[in-house]
């Protein structure tokens, strides 16, 4: 009897006409082709599809590329001023940056990472404010809510799950947000990006996932970080679709991004974007680049500069002369001269500050420790 | 003229308290909170269909429907990074963590962003959050299932870390949670989720908020300072205590975040001696703080040094040798035994 | 100056020849089309294909599939009469179980997770020894080197990165030692997970990821789990190889996790393997699977059960008649009866071992705790 | 009749002592266990080529090639759990965790396995590996750059957890660490990195297994305990301490697990009174455990409360107050000035 038990029940029927049947649970969920991405980076700049751009955004792309440029040189100065305590710069990835901001609604949000001020600043944010955490001050400038920017994130890659979180409550709430997230190449190794995308898919959840493939994490470069044929192949596996831009033709950037802001805002989902982008600046001010890659790359690269491509086309099309490109050197040189002025000042920080927002309610505990603190710079003051 | 609608009568209207166990407790708090306020929302491995495999979560996703109480993907900093986000945009997420041992996965979530979102963005963005996690041993579960982490949490400032010992704090407490505007780390003790008490679901007491240690057992000779699962350990400890002529005070912290120095520092000033006791390993455990504070503020009322009943410096062992680890009646009277009687009073 | 320092160089030639060229750094690393999965699950069973393979080789996987069905209905039993803490069962999920182990080498190593006790089993484990854990004795009941058998991995998807690192480690040595790596679908949703595949791929590691697809994590379907397309679909992303395969089938699962294992040994690198089954038991015997699924589905799979698949396909071929199901289901009996008796034994722990290898040598402090214990213990044996 | 081989001359020979930094020191201890053990390996983020972001790990792997010394995918779950691997085969992982606040994704292969895996499998896979993690701040660093973590480290069964303060015990103790055959959580305090000091890569002091505190400065009047980042911070205070007629004992414990009772409560017995001092918040962290432990065990030689001076309770502030936060000589000295004179001797 136990042994009978042990062994299973035959099925009904003809026993030489029993084929096995596909296993019942299973399907395909979805079809995998449309979620590849494209085998070529996709580029606008320089083919025909340029056609079709509205001029003015053209022209508003160029502004922001030459103002992103001039913004990183002058961060990348304030720190041999003294006056940043770090910098990791975007120049050579002002498209990515420029066309992330542009590509969203003011109602959306954006989730940078820590080298991503530039897309703060390119949605509005004051630069003082976004260079607070980088300036030495309290970690965050500016109220996330007020301009729908999330706190620079450090901690690699942990700010993508929060994207996922605060797209599906708005989506639950009723709410027409896309929260669009930025992250490096280096970032996607690490278990919150998979975690993020998994959740993002099973809750069809309104966000985009931004890569900048800047070629580099710090030192490593990307052979070392994957295997992939390219980082948006990831989003297959999610069930999301990938698509690869060339990072530097900030037109495709963009239309690339506002396609999937498009997607995400109608219901249809996360995507993966992946731009491949190049860091032109050590990893930070602090950073030697030379100890890991040879001048060469760095040069090979500057020929596909981002504002380049796109002075040339406009130039070629008649949408940028001298004017315009005067105008916009001197609207970016006159924020960084603003920047520079500004950033001249010592903030003052108040020491007591650093036992407010610890909690909602001050603790007995801290208030001691509060008071611990008072005492001596009162001491201090009198000594 | 007022028809009286408090007092016994209205109470047995309102639902004659009959045995509930923490489990129900819990249930029912999640559930008010809910009914209350839409912005709660429960999620969670196994949460929703199953009703968490504790079935704490029973019938919250049939009542509020999946989205208010949602079975996540397998995932734990996934579970905790996303409820950040959802905090962010003013939801109250209340997170399940299936196992202590499985909230690990969620530390750098917890550590780097639960805990200190609220300071970073300077009180614009804070993380009214609970994060549910049951624990301790006891239950005779295998490998990482009976961890007591609550050393970790404590150590991480930002976070409030409370754990219930009766099945009124249960409900009390993790209203309280819920209503707070910091995340808090909420330990339930899995060896008291089928523990009863006569409880009115229809009239609990009234909620107060957390930080707030309670006397449970008035004693003059000493004081077992404890907490969650070794609560009934010390009650009974102190019972056995009488025969040898002891009378023994029980405080249950409730709340180890804040701590509630006020109350235990009385007590402790009181008696002249206390004992810690709890389960989680006593190295760098939570009973190091409560020793060194309680020194620190009752040093010469103090016969004794405080001593630490705990778990062994040991990674948690397997059931058929828990009892040997877990601290028991007997090592806490032992302990007591230790607090040189001769010396003093 | 400032201005023009702020744009970039133009490039040398004529200006309207200039087009934008690709990114210099992008090509595709590996052509994605070899890593995607088949369509359709593997099946060989019902296929002209069994007839390629060697008979003796399906007897085997026979005899282990009907030992395995008897030692998950004899551990069940064990837990009814107190003598498991706890088990979760592989009935309906054997032909994963027996092809894992069967497609390994002797000096190959296994990485079970908490479920795949039949698969150290049906490696050659003693079963008391594979059941040490669920029996509430001590973590692991045996020497891991001895078996190469990695312990019984709880924390889901944890026992990934082991599996990679002790491959890349036999790699280095110059030994030739494939690692395969269990874990369940729900477990694919662990960073983890992420984080194993990519450092095997970059390292290009000798070892098969294997995912029992069971529809269920818990009470948890894999609808909610993921929106793939199928789970080995994530391999592309890593830029491995995925294949996905019929999971009751132990001939098709055998055939590719041993095709996949030669990969691995000849340097080939790793591959994801998704084989497609169904968990006929609840979670663990603690568990109430009618609270989430319906018995109809149940019902469904009991058609598709691996052993009658297999034993209708000998039956047909001539393979298997009743002298040698007799003979199968007798061997199972003998290892069930022997496993009965041989746990029907209490195992005596000694509770000093509680401070043994805390360290390879005991510290002061813990030397201090032993000694109040066993004090404790003199006392109770006195009293 | 031997050649003498030691002594001044041959220490001459074999290099004479010129400045060094604590990384130089460090880096050197990896070099000659790699050069000594083809088992250790290092392995971690920007490792290689760079050599480290604090330049730790400096031409190792162009002396011992890529597969000795690894930049591993950016993933620091991945390289504690590929790391665990790799024991398990054989191998002596030296991991590096880039900064403290980054080894959180690593924690649950940390507190799951790597601190458990000798106990689970009860002897027969040790894990001998070296988890080096800068901590500590005072660097100016911005957020999760300036973490002192090792609280939760202690909490740890499993894990031994030192730190140096000196260039010579960076060396002596990383070596012992890598020959441990069980896994060390190696602290490195960021800010002595270039802390600099008279040594000798080419004929270093020979090295002692862990677990040993040292008296740093002698003392009678009161014992200051502490490690890591605040040992000089200590030295300077008792320095100062003199001008008020104190005579302080500077113990610099090295190693927290296992801890060093021994030396520890020597000095406190000596001199009745102590101070705990470390840059990790105070609540539950590494002061909590030793004050509680000497309390229990010195208790009756104390003329007054162990006192803890610690980080303020609060999430690592920014570079531009972290001074404020950070404890200094003069909060030593205040701890000392409180410490109950006219109580006692
Ligand atoms: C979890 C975590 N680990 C390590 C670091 C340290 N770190 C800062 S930036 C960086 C490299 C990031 O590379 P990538 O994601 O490609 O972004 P990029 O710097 O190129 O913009 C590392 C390792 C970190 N910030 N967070
Ligand atoms: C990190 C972690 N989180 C949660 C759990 C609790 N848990 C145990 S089994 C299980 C479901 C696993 O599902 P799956 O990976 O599909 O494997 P299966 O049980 O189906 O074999 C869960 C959530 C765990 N063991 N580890
Ligand atoms: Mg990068
Ligand atoms: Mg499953």
């Amino acid at each position: 009897m136990q042994q009978r038990s042990s062994t299973v029940q035959e099925p009904p029927g003809d026993t030489a006409a029993y084929r096995p049947t596909p296993p019942p649970a299973w399907q395909p969920r979805t079809d995998p082709a449309p979620l590849l991405p494209e085998t070529e980076p996709l580029r606008v700049l320089g083919t025909d599809a340029v056609a079709d751009a509205d001029p003015a955004l053209l022209r508003r792309l160029y502004a922001e590329l030459v103002r992103g440029r001039r913004y990183n040189a002058q961060a990348t100065a304030l720190t041999k001023q003294g006056r940043l305590a770090v910098y990791p710069s975007t120049t050579g990835q002002e498209a990515c940056e420029v066309a992330a901001a542009l590509a969203l609604e003011e109602r959306d949000w954006l989730f940078p990472s820590y080298r991503d001020t530039l897309a703060a600043v390119a949605r509005g944010l004051d630069p003082v404010q976004a260079l607070t955490l980088l300036r030495g001050d309290w970690h965050t400038g500016y109220d996330p809510r007020e301009y729908r920017v999330a706190p620079l994130c450090t901690p690699l890659a942990t700010q993508l799950p929060h994207a996922v979180g605060l797209a599906h409550a708005a989506r639950l709430k009723g709410d027409d947000v896309v929260a669009l997230a930025m992250v490096g190449d280096g970032g996607t190794s690490e278990g919150d990006f998979h975690e993020a995308l998994n959740f993002a898919a099973v809750w069809q959840a309104p966000v985009v996932f931004f890569v900048q493939n800047n070629g580099f994490a710090i030192s490593v470069p990307l052979a070392k970080q994957t295997a992939a044929p390219s980082l948006a192949h990831k989003a297959v596996g999610y069930g999301m679709p990938g698509r690869l831009v060339d990072g530097n033709d900030v037109v495709a950037v963009h239309q690339v991004l506002t396609e999937a802001v498009a997607r995400a805002r109608r219901g249809g989902g996360p995507t993966l974007v992946e731009a491949i982008t190049y860091r032109i600046d050590a990893h930070t001010n602090a950073d030697d680049a030379t100890r890991y890659r040879a001048d060469g790359e760095v040069e090979a690269w500057r020929a596909h500069d981002p504002i380049l491509l796109l002075e040339r086309e406009l130039t070629e099309r008649g949408l940028l002369d001298e004017d315009g490109r005067r105008a916009a050197a001197e609207a970016a040189e006159t924020m960084a001269a603003e920047l520079r002025e500004r950033m001249n000042a010592d903030p003052v920080l108040d020491p007591m500050a650093l036992f407010s927002h610890v909690y909602a309610e001050q603790t007995a505990q801290l208030r001691e420790q509060a008071a611990q603190l008072r005492a001596e710079l009162e001491a201090e003051g009198e000594a | 003229m007022t028809t009286a609608t408090t007092g016994p009568a209205a109470a047995k209207a309102a639902g004659k308290p009959k045995p509930a166990t923490m489990a129900q407790a819990l249930q029912r708090a999640m559930r008010d909170a809910m009914a209350e306020d839409p912005t709660v929302h429960v999620m969670g491995e196994d949460v929703g269909t199953l009703g968490g495999v504790f079935r704490v979560t029973d019938g919250l996703a049939k009542e509020f429907g999946e989205d208010r109480c949602t079975d996540t993907p397998l995932a734990e900093a996934g579970i905790l990074g996303t409820a950040v986000g959802m905090a962010m945009y003013g939801l109250r997420p209340v997170v399940e963590m299936q196992f202590d041992a499985f909230a690990y996965p969620a530390f750098e979530q917890l550590i780097s962003h639960v805990a200190r979102m609220r300071n970073r963005t300077r009180g614009a963005m804070p993380m009214p959050m609970v994060i549910r996690v049951p624990y301790g041993g006891g239950i005779g579960g295998v490998e990482h299932h009976s961890d007591s982490s609550e050393a970790y949490y404590m150590a991480t400032p930002g976070l409030h870390v409370v754990t219930p010992a009766t099945v009124e704090d249960a409900y009390g407490l993790l209203r309280a949670a819920i209503a707070s505007d910091d995340p808090v780390v909420f330990l339930e003790p899995k060896r008291l989720y089928w523990s009863k008490s006569d409880w009115s679901p229809e009239a609990p007491a009234a909620v107060e908020p957390i930080g707030k240690a309670v006397v449970r057992r008035h004693g003059t000779s000493a004081t077992l300072i404890t907490y969650g699962p070794s609560v009934p350990v010390c009650l009974e400890a102190a019972e056995a205590a009488t025969a040898e002529g002891w009378d023994l005070e029980v405080v249950d912290l409730r709340s180890l975040v804040p701590f509630d120095d006020e109350t235990v520092a009385a007590s402790v000033r009181r008696t002249g001696r206390a004992v810690v006791v709890h389960e989680s390993n006593g190295f760098a455990g939570p009973g190091a703080e409560i020793a060194a504070r309680v020194t620190e503020r009752c040093f010469h009322h103090l016969e004794a040094p405080v001593l630490r009943v705990a778990g062994f410096d040991i990674p948690y062992p397997p059931p058929m040798l828990e009892r040997h680890h877990l601290p028991g009646v007997d090592r806490v009277l032992d302990a007591v035994a230790r607090l040189q009687w001769e010396a003093g009073s």
